[in-house]
């Protein structure tokens, strides 16, 4: 691409949506803005397939003097995600069929896109996080969307842990800037290795954009934020932005440039916890989005582990990237996949090849998830199980051990998840008319889907194709399969032991009812009440008495200078006083 | 024959040019609109002009000070050194914009030659203040202030304007014998108050250092009235009664400004940040300021009334001026400085859109404001942008003081800053969000409480553009704060020459 | 010698202490009327003792003004007061006499006063023996004064501008009480037989001595404010008799009348000034009738100013105005 | 011979009396005359002023004897000042009164007032005690009979006890000229200065006339006579007494303390000192308790009377001046303060501080000249009480008695409490006034130029501060 | 102890004794007598003390006392025109320093007063 064309494309991509976004506010654009806002994203799909890594721009007068740049990490993240975004646009044009809802849900919808897609080729972190903010505010109108009960409350959790997390962020930040003297990630990255605040930096990044990443702990908004969005935005939500978090971690954190086998263990052991707490919960849960949405914490599990992993080795960092560039890019597709399948299935009346059509493009997304053989899923689990074999370390022996399991995991959910959107009854509840684009957008994303381990450009993939790797890519795929057969089986006669069920939101809900009852009380029983009651109106009744009686001072006291006879003797005093003062002189 | 000389007129010519209109407006009888509005807008205007002729003579070297002697040894010094013309070129901006928003939102209530006599006049204490070349011109502009304030909050003339009137009166009277004790020991002691900027007291004070101590105490708790300062806060929640223009330049343009840009005098031009520092006062005060932004902060998020939230926030919000000036170092003093300018922009934007609000809608509790958003949608924008600046979201001009502020406390060394710094946003964003919420998410009520219709815009145009304009500018002001003529590198100008001997 | 100057001495001493009750006498008295004539005795004898302290110009004025006048201006008070009395309640006639009633304030009033008195006579006595004064600098100046009574002299060349500025109290004091307003009672009765022949004798004798007076000034004893107090006396005899005067007069002729004395006063002196003089100074050759021309003017005057005030406010009811309207009726009474 | 003979101070005391005898003997051509006159008395000093400032304090001797046997009259820079303030108070007074008082009252009012200018002139030109006294008398009467003039039973009842007062003061001073005189066998000022020393009579002289002249000054606690007076006289009385009378017998206790008491009364200083500040304190928390206004106005005379003194113990030539700063100030705000006050009063009959919203709204111009007269008052920028009230800090501060600094900012805060108290009252909601009389123009205006005039000696103080130093008044008093 | 030394401590007293009756008697009369003594007092002093030794007769205080004594007489006519005038407005000829309540309170307690006053003004 010619270099000309560098700053104008890469300003292009996070304006063009902010542009629209602004466009569909104004009334006399409105309509005009509705025919291009789906295709927002494509500017940046062009980019990210066009354009050369290696680039970056100075925009001096932007905020502290910012940079934009594309590189492979930018370019892998751009490529998804303004798939994801583009093809979530165009869903959503048959998704709403009502023109002012959809505007309405478009503005947001852009905003997020702008932040999403701006935050991927900025190359410093104020730039970074001016994006990150405005995806993470943006969200939020995605979220609540629907305005349910549901959409309200998870919206609530949403943006207090997205403002937490971007506190966390701002403190972060300023501590590497302050650290690194520069904005800049390259001398960010470089700088922290040395920073006297390291450990501070790196823990508040993790917590940052762990939130977003739906890091164990942190993840409670997610399964209560995707399931209530519109399909469209739980797709990016769920896909894009979730990777955004993953990207945050990837351009600040010192990766590659020490070992800090410390983090790594943390980091390590929360991933994995992540993939399996997420999944044994997700298990549990009775609605399809809200499951993928645990396999979407599940799947970041595996992505922090390989992050702590690049903690432990930072010699392997290189590799360790592509696997997580590979994962997250796998991840990105096929959950959005999923997601936009959801509806299809409850959609109207379908005809018996686009049954098909449905029933592959749930099932092969799920296994791509998975890690099946010949998916994407695959490749990325592989090159993860290659470094996590080559380190050699307590939690990365962990990892090497589990990772097979994850895949075990993943797959029952993938499975729980079938079981839920298999579509049992006609009521759709929702009532799609327009459902053309629906189709076109879901069939071109599992297309890409499906072919995407064709072009992925890894040398490493190319052994990746024999039978022993396929086979133990493979058996985990089966065991999880059978398992899930086994249960249905048992569930479907009613011998299944197990009837409990934990809430979406898990961890959250103590959380919640220790914490909105005390906030409560505080809001109704203000700080004027609480405090002024008794304690000061004692303090107010006794200046009072006091005031009385001065009052009542000021007023005799007056009253007597009035009269002649005090007035005239306080004459006489004075004269004796001076007099007085005077002999004092003379004796 | 000799030409006037301007180095020397034209600060007390911008200075006129909003005493002179004011003057003249007291007079003009109730009816005459056009005549009033003329004098307002040109007054405004002209000022902008002289303040631009100001800026451009200093850029081109020009040493403008206009003296006259009050007493032997004793002058009036109107002086544009770098932080003036912050302040200045802030007001004038601000003061042209809430002019035309005043005149919209007074259209048709009594007593508006006296509200917009007092309205110059107040502008003109405060250039006055801003460009104060010593610490009695200073302490003169800053008390005529307390005075032509008065009047606008109890403008209104209700039981609770006049009580507002008299809690101000109280704190802001008190604070000003403060600042004239500290005023007259200090210059007891030293012989001078000419702002110099290094601060003076450490070149001519040798000794008496308790003395220094306690007059420092007395001038920062002058100032500190103004500014809102923890213990001495509570006029400013209590004057949110008055007007939305009253409280656009009560905590935009000119009062809060005013203390604020009065810690930075006495802490930069008077005592000289290193002798400050080794005097042991610095660390106090920023503590203190550190203080006064949690608890403005935690205080807002109980108000139910939409101004006297707004008034809390002001209250934490404007420590951050006194945090970056009292923390040691360029880079905090930068993030303290542009937040004068970058404050001012945001919080009158919010104060605007609450004005709105009360105007058209009769709306003035928070409780009220459901689904106002789709009634005003352009107020409610504009509100919702000056909230994200007041919580340092980027890319609006709040971000980038905190950014300055969270980076300067860390080249300091006083990192504990940075959580302040955290947790005031996270407060700002409790007390800021369920108000967006509100405006934007919820279902409007069935009737306002007061509606007024404006035909097809949401409000008179004269409200709606003033905020939009403000809002913008605290978008801008953020986004392009590196471009030449940014508050920003204005800011970092004035560090340089504060910092550097 | 002695035995004169012992006699001398006891007299003084029991002058002193007569002067003393008497004054106690009058100031305690429960009764007004009893009070003022105790006190018009107290001046008389007053009159006595500045004979002996070698004043005999004090000791005329004294008489004239201080006991004289001062006591009919006393009496004319007190005989208002009990006409206002017997025309309302009586009860709003009686005094609550002693201010306070506590013992410990009068107490304490008396031990400060005590102290006062100790005070001032340890000042006095402690004086230096020998107060030069100024009677050597009079006696230097005394020929260029143009008068050869020194205490004339200084009244009127040396302290002249005092004299100037005291007749302007004078005429402040009638300015005042014309402005009060005190409206006349109306004078029911005639005179008794006796005062009126006593008027018919003593007015012109009045006027007689009041003019020796005037001229002896300028030598002895006596000067204008003895001379105006003596016609004052005059006037006041007349007064009593039931003279009133006339419409005629009291227009713009009695304010001319009263203001003769300063207006010749201040003329003198400016037209001097025309011909170089400073200010009050009298050229040593005419200084001796420039100071009698003034005598006159002020005798007149004075004699004029002190009878008006014994009159009392403004002689002639004014038409009703609106000012007075507003007085009535600030005053809520309306004298019969 | 002319030149050297004829004096504008002659003049300056001359012409009011001339205008006193001319008003009394032409009562219908009295307000004219008068107004005619007090432009000329301006117009005198003015060049009096002039005279002074080139040719420095000038001593001229009355009759041509000079000072022990004659009287002098002196005029430098400390009496220009009190010259020119009373001429400028009482130009504006004067054409007040020309609106102000109605043909009955009109008659009586200008003689006395002329008489009053007169009797003021010749007191601060005197430069001889016993000349003084009878200046003191005359000013006295006059004051006396001008507040007798409002004719209610409050105001005569103020004017009787104002007499006594005022008998009492000056018999008290008269015996302290007795003992003076006495002691040292002269009257000047100048020569007692010279000769003065230390003994009882002196001191007895002192105290006497001190105390006499504090009861006239009304200095807590001998201020109770002050707020009835003052209350209740016609409106330009009360400017003419507040503004100017009382500083008059302030004016000898300056000269006598600077002159002739100025040695070793360290301990008498002080306890004026202390009286100065108990009278800041306790005025201004009456003033805050006053429900009519012009009560209040003569209560904070009384506390602004306390600040004069609070200079006796500083003793230095910085607060002798911050002192006459004060009082020139004081003398404009306090004059303008009641005027405008008997704006409000002739407006709506009344002067109930809380019912004043009735009235202040429709008379912006008077409450203006209220209002900057307060800043005045208050010590507040810019105005003249500003400047005096920086000076007296200043030299408060310097002298190391930093218990001055709590009383002047106590009573500041006072002030700002009263007058504020006031001024709020007239920002209620307006509503139709039942009966309201017009008042004049001239009066409004008079008012305020009185206020302004106190706001301009706070922007322009180098000026009187530059005539203070004529002939050095107060360079004997430095210590 | 000279007579003319005797006079001036007579003046003295003559001073404090009018003092006190100017503070303790309320009637404005009885205060306008005790000015008057007071008055006198000083004036005695003023010319005792001068003639103190018999070669220097001073005249300036006798001349002072002229100028007092007339001074006195026109502060003493213009009290009792302001006494009438009060009394006439307020009906009682003392100062408004106590409060109605307190005056009617003490009322009737001198009813001899009035009676003395009539015997006073039939004599």
């Amino acid at each position: 691409m010619n270099s000309a064309l560098t700053l104008p494309s890469l300003l292009l991509i996070p304006v063009l949506p902010l542009l629209l976004a602004i466009a569909l506010m104004l009334p006399p654009l409105r309509r005009f803005a509705l025919w291009f806002a789906p295709w927002a994203a494509l500017p940046a799909l062009v980019v990210s397939l066009l354009m050369v890594p290696g680039v970056s721009v100075e925009l001096p007068w932007l905020l502290f003097g910012s940079y934009l740049g594309f590189d492979e990490t930018a370019g892998v993240f751009l490529f998804f995600t303004a798939l994801l975004w583009l093809v979530a646009g165009v869903y959503s044009t048959g998704y709403f069929s009502e023109s002012c809802s959809r505007a309405w849900f478009l503005s947001w919808f852009l905003l997020a896109m702008a932040g999403n897609l701006g935050l991927i080729v900025a190359q410093d972190m104020v730039l970074f996080y001016t994006f990150f903010t405005l995806m993470s505010f943006a969200s939020y109108g995605l979220v609540i969307f629907q305005r349910t009960p549901e959409a309200l409350r998870a919206g609530r959790i949403y943006i207090i842990l997205a403002v937490l997390g971007e506190v966390m962020l701002f403190a972060a930040l300023v501590l590497a800037a302050r650290a690194a003297g520069s904005i800049e990630f390259v001398a960010v990255q470089s700088a922290l290795a040395e920073a006297a605040l390291r450990d501070w930096i790196i823990g508040l990044m993790l917590l940052g954009f762990g939130i977003k990443a739906g890091v164990i702990g942190l993840h409670v908004w997610l399964p209560l934020a995707h399931p209530v969005a519109p399909t469209p935005a739980s797709a990016v939500l769920s896909g894009a932005m979730i990777s955004a978090g993953l990207l945050g971690w990837l351009r600040v954190l010192p990766l590659g440039e020490l070992a800090l086998p410390g983090w790594g263990g943390v980091v390590l052991a929360a991933g994995l916890l992540a993939i399996f707490y997420a999944a044994f919960v997700g298990l549990l849960q009775r609605d399809a989005k809200t499951v993928l949405a645990y396999s979407s914490i599940s799947t970041m599990g595996v992505m922090t582990a390989a992050l702590g992993l690049g903690f432990i080795a930072p010699e392997n960092w290189p590799l360790i990237l592509a696997a997580i560039l590979v994962y997250a890019l796998q991840h990105g597709l096929a959950k959005a996949a999923l997601f936009l399948g959801v509806d299809m299935v409850t959609a109207a009346p379908v005809s018996k090849w686009q049954r098909y059509l449905l029933i592959a493009g749930l099932l092969l997304p799920a296994l791509s998830l998975a890690g099946a053989p010949m998916t994407s899923g695959m490749i990325a689990k592989y090159l993860l199980h290659v470094q996590a074999a080559s380190v050699a370390s307590f939690w990365a022996g962990w990892l090497q051990v589990l990772l097979p399991w994850s895949s075990v995991a993943t797959c029952l959910l993938m499975a729980r998840f079938l079981y839920l959107v298999w579509p049992r009854q006609r009521a759709g509840s929702v009532v799609v008319v327009k459902t053309r684009m629906m189709w076109l957008s879901w069939t071109v994303l599992f297309m890409v889907v499906v072919l995407s381990p064709g072009f992925l450009p890894f040398s490493a993939a190319e052994g990746l194709w024999l039978p022993e790797k396929l086979a133990g890519a493979l058996w985990p795929v089966v065991f999880a399969g059978g398992l899930a057969a086994v249960i249905y089986w048992l569930a479907k006669h009613g011998k299944w032991p197990f009837h409990f069920r934990i809430a979406s939101g898990d961890i959250l809900l103590p959380v919640e009812r220790v914490l909105w009852p005390v906030l409560h009380a505080m809001m109704l029983r203000s700080y004027r009440t609480l405090f002024k009651r008794r304690f000061l109106l004692s303090i107010y009744r006794r200046v009072g008495q006091c005031y009385s009686g001065l009052v009542f001072l000021l007023e005799a006291g007056e009253n007597g200078f009035r009269r002649w006879a005090v007035g005239a003797s306080l004459f006489l005093v004075l004269v004796m006083i001076f007099m007085f003062l005077a002999w004092q002189i003379i004796f | 024959m000799y030409a006037i000389n301007w180095d020397v007129w034209l600060p007390l010519c911008i200075l006129a040019s909003s005493l002179l209109p004011g003057l003249l407006i007291f007079f003009l009888p109730e009816e005459r609109v056009v005549m009033r509005t003329l004098l307002n807008l040109g007054g405004a205007s002209l000022k902008l002009v002289l303040v631009g002729i100001l800026i451009w003579g200093v850029f081109n070297g020009h040493h403008y000070e206009f003296r006259f002697s009050l007493l032997p040894g004793l002058d009036l010094v109107l002086r544009a050194d770098a932080l003036s013309l912050l302040f200045v070129a802030l007001s004038a901006v601000l003061w042209l914009i809430t002019t035309v928003y005043a005149i919209g939102y007074l259209e048709g209530s009594p007593h508006r030659s006296r509200f917009f006599g007092f309205f110059s006049l107040c502008v003109t204490a405060t250039v006055g203040v801003a460009l104060a070349g010593n610490l009695m011109t200073f302490l003169l502009f800053f008390e005529m202030l307390t005075l032509v304030t008065y009047p606008l909050i109890v403008h209104r003339g209700t039981q609770e304007a006049r009580r507002a009137g008299r809690i101000y009166l109280a704190y802001t009277v008190a604070g000003g014998t403060s600042l004239l004790v500290g005023t007259v020991w200090l210059y007891g002691l030293a012989g001078s108050l000419e702002f110099t900027s290094q601060g003076f007291v450490a070149d001519l004070v040798t000794g008496h250092r308790v003395e220094l101590v306690i007059i420092f105490v007395l001038l920062i708790a002058g100032v500190g009235v103004k500014a809102a300062l923890l213990p001495l806060h509570g006029w400013l929640p209590q004057a949110m009664v008055a007007a939305a223009p009253v409280s656009a330049l009560l905590h935009a343009v000119a009062v809060v400004k005013a203390g604020a840009f009065g810690i930075v005098r006495v802490v930069y031009d008077v005592y000289g940040i290193d002798f400050a520092v080794s005097l042991g006062v610095a660390l106090p005060l920023a503590i203190l300021a550190a203080v006064t932004i949690l608890y403005g902060s935690v205080r807002a998020l109980f108000q139910d009334d939409l101004k006297r939230r707004l008034a809390f926030s002001t209250v934490s919000q404007v420590s951050y001026i006194v945090l970056g000036t009292a923390i040691v170092g360029p880079v905090a003093a930068v993030g303290g400085l542009v937040h004068l300018v970058h404050q001012g922009v945001m919080k009158i934007t919010l104060f605007f859109c609450a004005g709105n609000l009360a105007e058209t809608l009769g709306v003035h509790k928070i409780s009220e404001m459901d689904g106002v958003g789709r009634r005003m949608p352009w107020t409610m924008a504009a509100f919702t942008i000056g909230a994200f600046g007041m919580i340092g979201a980027p890319p609006m001009a709040g971000f980038i003081s905190k950014w300055y502020l969270g980076l300067g406390a860390l080249e300091a060394g006083q990192g504990w800053v940075v959580p302040v710094l955290v947790g005031s946003s996270l407060l700002n964003a409790a007390y800021f969000l369920p108000v967006l919420y509100r405006a934007w998410f919820k279902v409007p009520a069935a009737s306002w409480p007061a509606e007024r219709s404006f035909g097809r815009v949401e409000t008179s145009l004269a409200l709606l553009l003033p905020p939009l304009i403000t809002a913008f500018l605290s978008l801008l002001l953020g986004l392009l704060a590196s471009a030449p003529f940014s508050p920003l590198q204005w800011v970092r100008f004035i560090i340089t020459l504060e910092y550097v001997p | 010698m002695e035995t004169l100057t012992l006699l001398s001495w006891a007299f003084d001493v029991t002058l002193g202490l007569t002067l003393m009750w008497l004054a106690w006498r009058a100031l305690a008295s429960e009764d007004l009327f009893k009070g003022i004539v105790l006190f018009i005795a107290f001046g008389l004898l007053m009159a006595l003792a500045w004979v002996r302290l070698d004043a005999p110009d004090i000791a005329l004025a004294e008489a004239a003004i201080g006991a004289g006048l001062t006591g009919a201006l006393l009496l004319g008070a007190l005989a208002k007061l009990e006409a206002g009395a017997e025309s309302r309640s009586r009860r709003s006639e009686i005094l609550p006499r002693p201010a306070d009633k506590t013992k410990v304030f009068s107490g304490l009033l008396v031990f400060l006063l005590l102290a006062l008195v100790v005070m001032l006579v340890y000042a006095i006595v402690k004086l230096p023996p020998l107060a030069s004064g100024l009677s050597a600098q009079v006696a230097e100046n005394i020929t260029a004064s143009g008068v050869s009574n020194p205490v004339t002299a200084t009244l009127l060349n040396f302290r002249a501008y005092d004299t100037l500025l005291e007749m302007a109290v004078l005429l402040l004091a009638v300015l005042g009480i014309r402005s009060l307003a005190v409206v006349q009672e109306p004078r029911g009765r005639e005179p008794g037989a006796v005062l009126d022949m006593l008027s018919h004798l003593l007015v012109p004798l009045l006027i007689l001595v009041s003019g020796y007076l005037l001229w002896v000034g300028s030598y002895a004893a006596g000067g204008a404010f003895q001379a105006g107090a003596v016609l004052a006396a005059t006037g006041v005899l007349l007064l009593l008799t039931g003279w009133l005067p006339g419409a005629w007069f009291v227009g713009w002729p009695l304010r001319f009348l009263l203001i003769f004395g300063l207006a010749v006063f201040v003329a003198v002196t400016l037209v001097l000034q025309l011909f170089g003089a400073s200010f009050l100074e009298f050229p040593p050759s005419l200084a001796g009738s420039l100071i009698l021309l003034i005598e006159v003017a002020a005798a007149l005057s004075i004699g004029v100013t002190l009878t008006a005030l014994f009159l009392g406010g403004r002689p002639q009811p004014e038409p009703p105005s609106s000012g007075r309207a507003e007085k009535r009726n600030t005053s809520g009474t309306q004298p019969s | 011979m002319l030149a050297q003979s004829f004096s504008w101070q002659v003049t300056v005391i001359i012409l009011p009396l001339v205008a006193a005898l001319l008003c009394f003997m032409l009562p219908k051509w009295g307000r004219w005359l008068g107004l005619v006159m007090a432009f000329a008395i301006t117009g005198s000093v003015i060049v009096l002023a002039y005279q002074v400032m080139n040719q420095g304090a000038l001593r001229y001797a009355v009759g041509g004897w000079g000072a022990p046997l004659g009287i002098d009259l002196y005029v430098d820079g400390l009496s220009l000042l009190m010259l020119m303030v009373v001429a400028l108070v009482g130009l504006v007074v004067s054409v007040y009164s020309m609106a102000y008082f109605k043909a009955g009252k009109a008659v009586h009012f200008w003689p006395l007032w002329m008489l009053l200018w007169t009797a003021m002139n010749a007191l601060f030109l005197s430069a001889d005690i016993f000349n003084l006294y009878v200046t003191l008398e005359l000013l006295g009467l006059a004051a006396v009979a001008l507040v007798a003039l409002a004719g209610g039973v409050d105001a005569l009842g103020a004017a009787m006890r104002y007499l006594l007062v005022s008998l009492l003061g000056s018999l008290c001073y008269l015996l302290g000229v007795a003992l003076l005189y006495h002691s040292f066998g002269t009257v000047d000022i100048a020569l007692l200065a010279e000769r003065v020393e230390s003994t009882p009579a002196v001191w007895a002289a002192m105290a006497l006339m001190t105390v006499g002249l504090l009861f006239k000054t009304a200095l807590f606690p001998l201020h109770f006579w002050l707020p009835p007076a003052h209350a209740s006289a016609p409106a330009p009385v009360s400017a003419l007494l507040s503004a100017l009378v009382v500083k008059a017998s302030f004016y000898i206790l300056l000269r006598l303390w600077l002159e002739v008491f100025s040695q070793d009364s360290t301990a008498a200083a002080q306890l004026l000192g202390v009286l100065g500040a108990a009278a800041v304190l306790w005025g201004g928390v009456q003033a805050l308790r006053q429900t009519r206004l012009k009560m209040l106005i003569a209560y904070s005379t009384v506390s602004q009377i306390g600040y004069l003194f609070l200079v006796f113990p500083l003793a230095s030539l910085m607060a002798w001046q911050a002192g006459l700063y004060l009082l020139l100030s004081h003398a404009l705000a306090k004059a303008a303060m009641f005027l405008a006050a008997g704006n409000i009063l002739c407006f709506g009959g009344h002067d109930r501080i809380a019912d004043l919203d009735r009235v202040a709204q429709r008379l912006p111009l008077s409450l203006t000249a209220f209002a900057l007269a307060g800043v005045s008052s208050m010590g507040l920028p810019f105005s003249g009480g500003f400047i005096g009230k920086w000076m007296l800090l200043d030299a408060a501060l310097q002298s190391g008695q930093w218990w001055w600094v709590a009383v002047i900012i106590v009573g500041g805060l006072l002030a700002a409490a009263y007058i504020f108290n006031v001024i709020g009252h007239s920002f209620t909601r307006a509503e139709i006034s039942h009966e309201a009389k017009p008042v004049p123009a001239i009066m409004e205006w008079s008012a305020l130029v009185l206020a302004l005039a106190a706001v301009l000696m706070g922007l322009f103080a180098s000026w009187p501060l530059a005539v203070m130093d004529i002939g050095a008044p107060f360079g004997g008093g430095g210590s | 102890m000279s007579s003319d030394l005797f006079y001036a401590l007579t003046g003295a007293s003559l001073f404090t004794l009018g003092l006190y009756a100017l503070i303790k008697h309320a009637h404005i009369l009885r205060k306008i007598l005790a000015i008057n003594v007071m008055g006198s007092g000083v004036f005695l002093l003023l010319v005792a003390l001068a003639a103190g030794g018999q070669q220097a007769f001073d005249p300036v205080p006798h001349a002072m006392v002229i100028t007092g004594i007339v001074v006195a007489i026109s502060a003493t006519a213009l009290a009792l025109a302001l006494m009438l005038r009060l009394r006439e407005a307020s009906g009682l000829a003392v100062l408004p320093d106590t409060s109605p309540e307190e005056l009617s309170e003490q009322l009737p307690e001198a009813p001899s007063d009035v009676a003395s006053k009539n015997n006073g003004k039939n004599a």
